[in-house]
């Protein structure tokens, strides 16, 4: 699209944090009515660049120009005011507000000048019709706090459409959602590109990257790879281009040796109001993969095993006899580990190093006899998973905070399998994942079961359910509608399941 | 190996100079500055401040809210905070002195007052986890509470003729220049570093007060350490009591009245934030000295008492913006 | 006389500095209970003018919360000031104790000014108060019944249920109400308003809406009767309710002028602290003592004598109303 | 951020991990103040069964004018606690602009009693904007600036006053007469009604402007905040002048209330009073949350335990003991039934 001008285009821009350099000279450009996608493997600097022409960070060096204006980004504010609206890889969300308000607080004032009185019944109108439109059923009135990290990723995308900006970065705006609601979204992109809006986006799902994407720009290590037409460029390519080598994106299930007799028994329980009548049963060695839509209440059920919110009915047997868990402190106790889904919220201390977040819950392994600490066990331990995850850091003392989405996925997956459990629960364990992290996770998930733990692992992608399953239980609106074996799971059978039809 | 990994390593070894950098100048400085600061206005002020002696001395009038300002450190590190401290240590004085005249001997009579020390603040701990009560409101009930009641056990009389042996500790020395007081303080900041800085407690304690809730996915029982936690503040307030006791010789209920706020001055101003989550022992114990050397020093050089306010203010404020400025400052080389 | 030249140990540039004088000036230094209570100033001021007419070095400080133990640290440092004498308003009457021996131990010479040490006289010099503050209530109360016609229920409003001058007070007044005089009299309840004016009137309210038919409050303490005159006042009861006790005349003119209260009793404060001024000059001359029967001259007031356990008034009670309050300005 | 997103103060937001739908949230929002408002007629009930006194328009009265000073405080320190910030200079502000204007007074007795009231708003809201200056442009923690300025400003006053008293032959009449049954609507005196306007505004200031919204979103998450474009650092700024400004008021309130204006005394302490207040009103100290409704019940409920004390005639010996009790008991009895609603409401609705 050489005879149009650039909506946004930059010119050299580097970045460091304290002295290592995150950026160097990156140069791209985005036109209206394109669909720009921006992919590399964690930590490659994709937020940083997108966050350097939002305003949150200023560049090191290199020009933003804006309409082929150079500019200065100087602020978020700037950037809003330039018409440039950015969707979060975390979301920005303010628990005490309702959901209206997380939608529009920051930019309502600047479009209704004339008032400094908020139009209540107006804004709860226009958020319903942009919820609706994204086919998310919130209510706008609910306070914020509390709702799963999918809802908010919706609310946060609501916002940043809201804006009725120019240009739109999202920065993995569906690592959290479910196919269907990825298609809604990737609808909603077609419609701006059609409105000859620009989008910049980031995922890790190449699918949606082949699927969206008019050009694609590819990272590594902070270098520009380089710019390619999407239909020029194969999936494998991309990924060679990434991570400089090939890889077998979905690896196969290893089968295991699965025991006889199942290790963990649940038996129909149920918090009111939340899920009701989940029932399975797992043996060791076996991968039970959980689905169902956002919302569908696996965070729940997860939640509810390890003892964050103990269940309220029904029972669960460990090696046949009969447990009570009223807290993740027994939950521990029968060797379970949760890695849960909100990794920023709950799953990491984010102002922590990494060595002080991996070790966090196996006081165990890093204090003596006595109940010192011992930094040294403790350094070992850190390092020797941030070699064995690819964990891309500093070094082991960089506070958590400071690393890249995927790469902060990683500590606090190492952070409970630190703890050696029996049971290991997994929520998402790959949101936001890029392609070659994913495959060592399946690896690990693949061997930990071969050394004969259960896993349960809460999935939206359903092709990490399809293939690593050996059973696959699938929710919909808090109650159990399949449980499927290995020879049956199937595509259809899940998304049939998902959407409500009992099997 | 990729010239983007060779970058990284030298790259690495610029930011850890100037990490270092930082770790040098970053939490405690403006304490630190504030520290010096206090002393050359002080010496500047009075020529009567450079006497050590005197100074050592000088602690002993603080030590008490000095010990409770350590422990209540790790509360406000856990993100609670304790209102109630004060009237705890007068309480468990009050009682103490209580027993001790209605004939315990007053070797029990202390074991018992500093276990009773331990009840007051066990109470706090059950209110705030059994309740989720905020604290800081429960604090301020029982703080009315239990000096209330302190005065209804002693009402306006005030108990003393305790043992020669008890009384005077403050003028009791070690190696003939270190009052035991001021020992005492120095052996519990010691103690209270370590449980904060090598045991996994004090780890726990951070966690809870920088994400309560990712601290319970990570199996912490923060009830527990929040009970624990309480329950030490009250003990060591119950030290402090009968510190006190031994110190004025006597025992009455409104004895260290309104000092739970110079006690949280201390804790603050030892950067320790009041929403929980980062603060250090090093940082009080500096603060303790930061106030009780401007105090003396003002109070030597006669300084009238709201001038004195209004100069700690200042200083305060002062030292605070000058560390964010080298703060700043480092962080923008760096 | 013979550890007042004892230096506590100063620094040597310190004492050189005043070394150059042959004679050393005499130090006092005055520690009111706490600062901005207006009640004391007139007392600084006299300690002020005794000190210009003698030539004495005067310091005053004070801590700014009146809590027993808020004054030590205060004392402590005069005492490595190095001054002569410390006359001190105590908080307290015994938990100064163990620091007011210390002070002794080095040569400082103590004496309470406007409060005594009660039960602790040894631990001070002499004692300058106001007036003799037994006859105070006797008349105080005396006078409130006048007013009250010698019948009717009242209340007294104090400040905390530990300061001693109120309590003494209140012990006088129940004292006189024995004789049959007064036997309508009705004492329903002593109040505590801490000294605090929210507090102080909080109580003086629930008086009057407590007891429908009360016919006075007696309040010892200066923050008590400004507030049950307030009180009085608001619920426009002035013509039932007489308000009386003990108050400084510039807190109390404009009710006065206004009729809600019919005036109100106090002590000279300017001669206290001038007498005390005159007095510890004397004994760091070492011509004074705090013994019984001893007498010293100060100008304008005469002969001071001083009385039983070294108490010295500094002169008659002050009794004003309408007629006089303009008088007094202090 | 995360742990902004998840300093959950309140264990019914953690019980919960849901989201709910709105009806039930305003619903529950009403519950929060039933509690404090149960409390209330509780202890008003059982006072006046004990001493029938206590049930009387005087009683009344003396209740209403128990607060309408704390209240206006009150008020500002809410919006600063809802900004998770925290003011301790308040009690300082108060007793600065009180003595400023009693200066004033002292100087030139005519001056008109609306200027008065100005003077004191505009006085304190120039120390107010000294905190929020030193706050925002250096970045530094709230709480020890505003402890630092505590002291600063209280020391200031001392100098201001050279360490007098201004004694009530100073006030003016007419200024006392605010606080007077008998200069008042329905025996509401003036400076209730004052109070009361004030909390009036300020529920409309946080409920229905942008700014107000955004005042709840900055305390809600601060860094999120900044990145959607909310200018936090001015945001946070007004919050100190308004709250400096209300506090000035106050200092009026106070003079017209107690008629004289100590240095020492006026004003100390007022901020544990003041946070009291707004946190047993439901205001979240992490931040966030809290409303208007509440912190007027939490003055009252106050206002009703200080009045309620020295009616009952309990000794002055076993006053504070009773006062701490009644507050603990209160806020737990304020827990339980929001808890049980709560639980209630959630069976109900998951029939
Ligand atoms: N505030 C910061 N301080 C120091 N280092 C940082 C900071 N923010 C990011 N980095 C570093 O910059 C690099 C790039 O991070 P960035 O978040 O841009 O990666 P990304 O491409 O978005 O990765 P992901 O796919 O995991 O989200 C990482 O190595 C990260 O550790
Ligand atoms: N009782 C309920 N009332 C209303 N909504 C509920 C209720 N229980 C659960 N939900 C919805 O379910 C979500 C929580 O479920 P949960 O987080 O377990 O879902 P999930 O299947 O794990 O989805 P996700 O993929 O988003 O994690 C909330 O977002 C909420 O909207
Ligand atoms: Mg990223
Ligand atoms: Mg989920």
């Amino acid at each position: 699209m050489p005879e149009k001008v650039p909506v946004i285009r930059t010119l050299d821009i580097s970045k460091s944090f304290s002295g290592i350099n995150v950026l160097n000279k990156i140069s791209f450009e985005v036109y209206p009515g394109e669909v720009h996608a921006l992919i590399g493997e964690n930590g490659a600097g994709k937020s940083t660049l997108v966050k350097i022409i939002c305003g949150v960070y200023q560049p090191s060096a290199g020009e933003i120009y804006v309409d082929e204006k150079k500019v200065s980004v100087s602020s978020p504010i700037v950037a809003r005011d330039l018409g440039i609206a950015l969707i979060h890889q975390e979301p920005l969300s303010f628990p005490d507000l309702d959901i209206a308000e997380n939608i529009f607080i920051g930019h309502t004032r600047v479009k209704n000048k004339q008032s400094i009185f908020v139009d209540w019944h107006g804004k709860y109108q226009e958020a319903r019709q942009l919820l609706d439109s994204l086919g998310v059923k919130l209510d706008v009135k609910a306070k914020l706090r509390g709702l799963s990290v999918a809802d908010q990723q919706m609310v946060e995308i609501a916002s940043a459409l809201s804006q009725n900006a120019r240009v739109i970065f999202m920065d993995e705006p569906t690592a959290a959602l479910t196919p269907d609601e990825v298609g809604k979204l990737l609808d909603i992109i077609r419609l701006l590109k059609h409105q000859g809006k620009a989008i910049i986006y980031i995922s890790h799902r190449l699918d949606e990257i082949k699927e969206i994407s008019d050009r694609v720009t590819i990272l590594r290590d902070g270098e520009k790879i380089g710019t390619y037409k999407t239909k020029d460029i194969n999936r494998d390519q991309m990924i060679e281009k990434m991570i400089g080598r090939t890889i077998k994106e979905l690896i196969p299930k290893e089968p295991a040796k699965i025991a006889a007799q199942p290790y963990l028994v649940v038996k129909n329980i149920a918090i009111e109001g939340v899920f009701k009548d989940i029932s399975f049963e797992l043996r060791e060695g076996e991968i039970l993969g959980i689905a169902g839509l956002v919302g569908a209440g696996r965070t729940e059920v997860a939640r509810a095993l390890f003892g964050i919110t103990p269940i309220e009915k029904g029972e669960i047997f460990i090696r046949g006899k009969k447990v009570t868990i009223k807290s993740p402190l027994d939950a521990i106790k029968y060797k379970m580990a949760l890695v849960p889904e909100d990794r920023q919220g709950l799953g990491l201390l984010l102002p922590w190093s990494i060595s002080n977040n991996i070790s966090f819950s196996s006081p165990n392994r890093i204090t003596s006899m006595l109940g010192w600490l011992k930094f040294k066990e403790e350094q070992l331990i850190a390092d020797n998973y941030i070699h064995n995850l690819r964990i891309i850091t500093r070094n082991s003392r960089q506070p958590v905070q400071e690393l890249s989405g995927g790469n902060q996925q990683k500590v606090s997956l190492a952070k409970w399998l630190l703890t050696e459990p029996k049971i290991l629960i997994l929520d998402e364990p790959t949101r936001g994942i890029d392609v070659g992290a994913k495959t060592e996770i399946y690896k690990i998930i693949n061997r930990l079961a071969a050394e004969g733990k259960c896993i349960i692992m809460i999935s939206s992608e359903l092709p990490e359910i399809l293939t690593l399953s050996d059973r696959v239980l699938v929710m919909y609106e808090g109650t159990m509608t399949a449980l499927l074996e290995r020879e049956e799971i199937s595509e259809q059978k899940v998304m049939a399941a998902a959407s409500g039809q009992k099997l | 190996m990729s010239p983007a990994t060779a970058k990284m390593v030298n790259g690495e070894a610029a930011a850890e100079k100037s990490r270092r950098w930082q770790k040098l100048i970053r939490p405690e400085l403006n304490t630190i500055l504030f520290l010096i600061l206090s002393f050359v206005i002080s010496s500047f002020l009075t020529p009567y401040f450079t006497d050590i002696e005197f100074l050592l001395n000088s602690t002993s009038l603080y030590v008490e809210f000095g010990l409770i300002a350590l422990v209540l450190t790790l509360v406000m590190i856990a993100g609670e905070i304790d209102l109630s401290v004060a009237a705890s240590m007068t309480f468990v004085a009050c009682v103490t002195a209580q027993l001790f005249h209605h004939g315990v001997r007053m070797e029990w009579a202390l074991v018992i007052g500093i276990v009773f020390g331990a009840i007051l603040g066990a109470i706090n701990g059950l209110l705030v986890t059994k309740t989720g009560l905020t604290s800081l409101i429960v604090t301020i009930g029982t703080m009315a509470l239990y000096r209330g009641l302190a005065q209804v056990l002693i009402g306006d009389n005030s108990l003393g003729n305790f043992p020669d042996w008890f009384v005077g500790i403050d003028k009791r020395y070690i190696f003939d220049v270190i009052p035991v007081p001021f020992l005492l303080f120095i052996v519990m900041a010691v103690v209270m570093e370590a449980i904060l800085r090598l045991t996994f407690f004090g780890r726990q304690i951070y966690a809870i007060g920088t994400n309560s809730e990712a601290a319970k996915y990570s199996a912490v029982n923060t009830n527990k350490v929040k009970m624990i936690l309480f329950t030490l503040v009250g003990l060591v307030a119950g030290i402090a009591g009968i510190l006190s006791m031994s110190r004025l010789e006597i025992a009455r209920y409104n004895i260290g009245l309104g000092g739970e706020l110079d006690i949280i001055t201390i804790v603050l101003l030892g950067g320790t934030s009041i929403n929980g989550g980062s603060g250090s022992i090093t940082g009080t114990f500096m603060s303790f000295f930061i106030l009780m050397i401007l105090r003396t020093g003002m109070l030597l050089a006669n300084v009238k008492r709201f001038d004195q306010l209004a100069i700690i203010g200042a200083v305060l404020i002062f030292a605070m913006i000058v560390s964010n400025l080298l703060n700043s400052f480092t962080a923008s080389k760096g | 006389g013979k550890s007042a030249t004892k230096e506590p140990n100063q620094q040597p540039n310190a004492s050189s500095s005043q070394s150059g004088s042959a004679q050393k000036q005499i130090k006092v230094v005055y520690i009111p209970i706490s600062t901005g209570i207006p009640y004391f100033n007139p007392i600084i001021e006299g300690f002020k003018k005794a000190s210009q007419e003698l030539g004495f070095e005067f310091t005053m400080t004070a801590p700014d919360q009146a809590d027993p133990t808020s004054q030590i640290p205060y004392i402590k440092a005069q005492i490595q000031r190095g001054v002569d004498v410390i006359a001190i308003s105590p908080n307290s009457s015994d938990a100064l104790i163990s620091v007011l021996k210390e002070a002794r131990d080095k040569g400082i010479k103590i004496i309470t000014v406007n409060d005594d040490i009660k039960g602790n006289e040894k631990y001070r010099e002499a004692s300058i108060i106001g007036t003799n503050y037994d006859e105070l209530a006797r008349q105080m109360t005396i006078k409130f019944a006048e007013f009250l016609k010698y019948k009717g229920k009242f209340a007294i409003l104090s400040s905390t249920t530990d300061a001693p001058f109120q309590n003494n007070s209140i012990k006088i007044t129940k004292e006189v109400l024995q004789d049959p005089k007064y036997k309508d009299m009705q004492l329903v309840e002593i109040a505590y308003g801490n000294d605090e004016p929210q507090k102080s009137l909080t109580e003086a309210e629930a008086l009057l809406q407590k007891y429908p038919d009360l016919a006075g409050i007696l309040s010892p303490t200066s923050v008590g009767i400004v507030a049950a005159a307030q009180a009085v006042e608001n619920a426009g009861v002035q013509n039932k309710v007489v308000a009386y006790g003990n108050g400084t005349p510039n807190q109390l003119k404009t009710f006065i002028k206004k009729g809600v209260i019919p005036g109100a009793m106090l002590w000279d404060t300017y001669r206290i602290g001038y007498v005390a001024g005159y007095f510890a000059y004397n004994l760091v001359k070492g011509e004074a003592k705090g013994e019984e029967g001893f007498k010293f001259k100060v100008p304008k007031y005469g002969d001071v004598e001083v009385g039983k356990f070294g108490t010295i008034y500094a002169g008659p009670p002050l009794v004003f109303d309408k007629s006089n309050v303009d008088q007094y300005d202090f | 951020m995360g742990k902004a997103m998840l300093k959950t103060p309140d264990p019914l937001s953690t019980t919960a991990g849901t989201s709910y739908d709105a009806s039930k949230i305003t619903r529950l929002f009403l519950l929060r103040e039933l509690g404090v408002i149960v409390i209330i007629l509780l202890i008003y009930a059982t006072v006046s069964a004990i001493q029938p006194r206590f049930f009387s328009i005087e009683s009344l009265v003396n209740i209403l004018l128990f607060f309408p000073f704390l209240l206006v405080v009150a008020l500002g320190e809410m919006m600063v606690i809802i900004s998770r910030n925290l003011d301790l200079s308040v009690g300082s502000i108060v007793g600065f602009a009180a003595i400023a204007v009693g200066q004033i007074y002292v100087n030139y007795p005519g001056f008109p009693i609306p200027l008065a009231f100005i003077a004191g708003t505009l006085i304190g809201a120039v120390l107010g904007a000294i905190n929020g200056v030193i706050v925002t442009k250096f970045n530094l923690p709230s709480v020890i600036v505003t402890l630092g300025t505590m002291n600063i400003y209280r020391g200031l006053l001392f100098i201001l006053c050279k360490g007098q008293q201004i004694d009530n032959r100073f006030i003016p009449q007419a200024l006392v007469a605010l606080s007077q049954t008998k200069h008042s609507v329905f025996y509401i005196p003036w400076i209730v009604i004052f109070a009361f306007i004030i909390a009036l505004l300020v529920s409309v200031f946080l409920r229905r402007t942008h700014i107000g919204r955004e005042i709840y979103a900055i305390g809600s998450n601060p860094n999120a905040a900044g990145l959607r474009g909310i200018n936090v650092k001015l945001i946070v700024f007004l919050i100190f002048v308004i709250s400096g400004g209300l506090s000035g008021f106050a200092g009026i309130i106070y003079m017209s209330r107690f008629g004289y204006v100590n240095p020492t005394m006026t004003g100390m302490g007022l901020e544990f009073t003041a946070i009291a207040a707004t946190v047993i009103g439901g205001t979240s100290m992490a931040g966030g949350n809290g409303n208007t409704t509440g912190t007027v019940l939490g003055c009252i409920l106050l206002g009703v335990i200080h009045n309620a004390l020295p009616t009952l005639g309990i000794s002055g010996f076993w006053q504070e003991a009773t006062y701490g009790l009644i507050i603990i008991v209160a806020i737990i009895i304020d827990r339980l039934i929001q808890v049980r609603l709560y639980q209630a409401m959630k069976r109900k609705v998951s029939l």
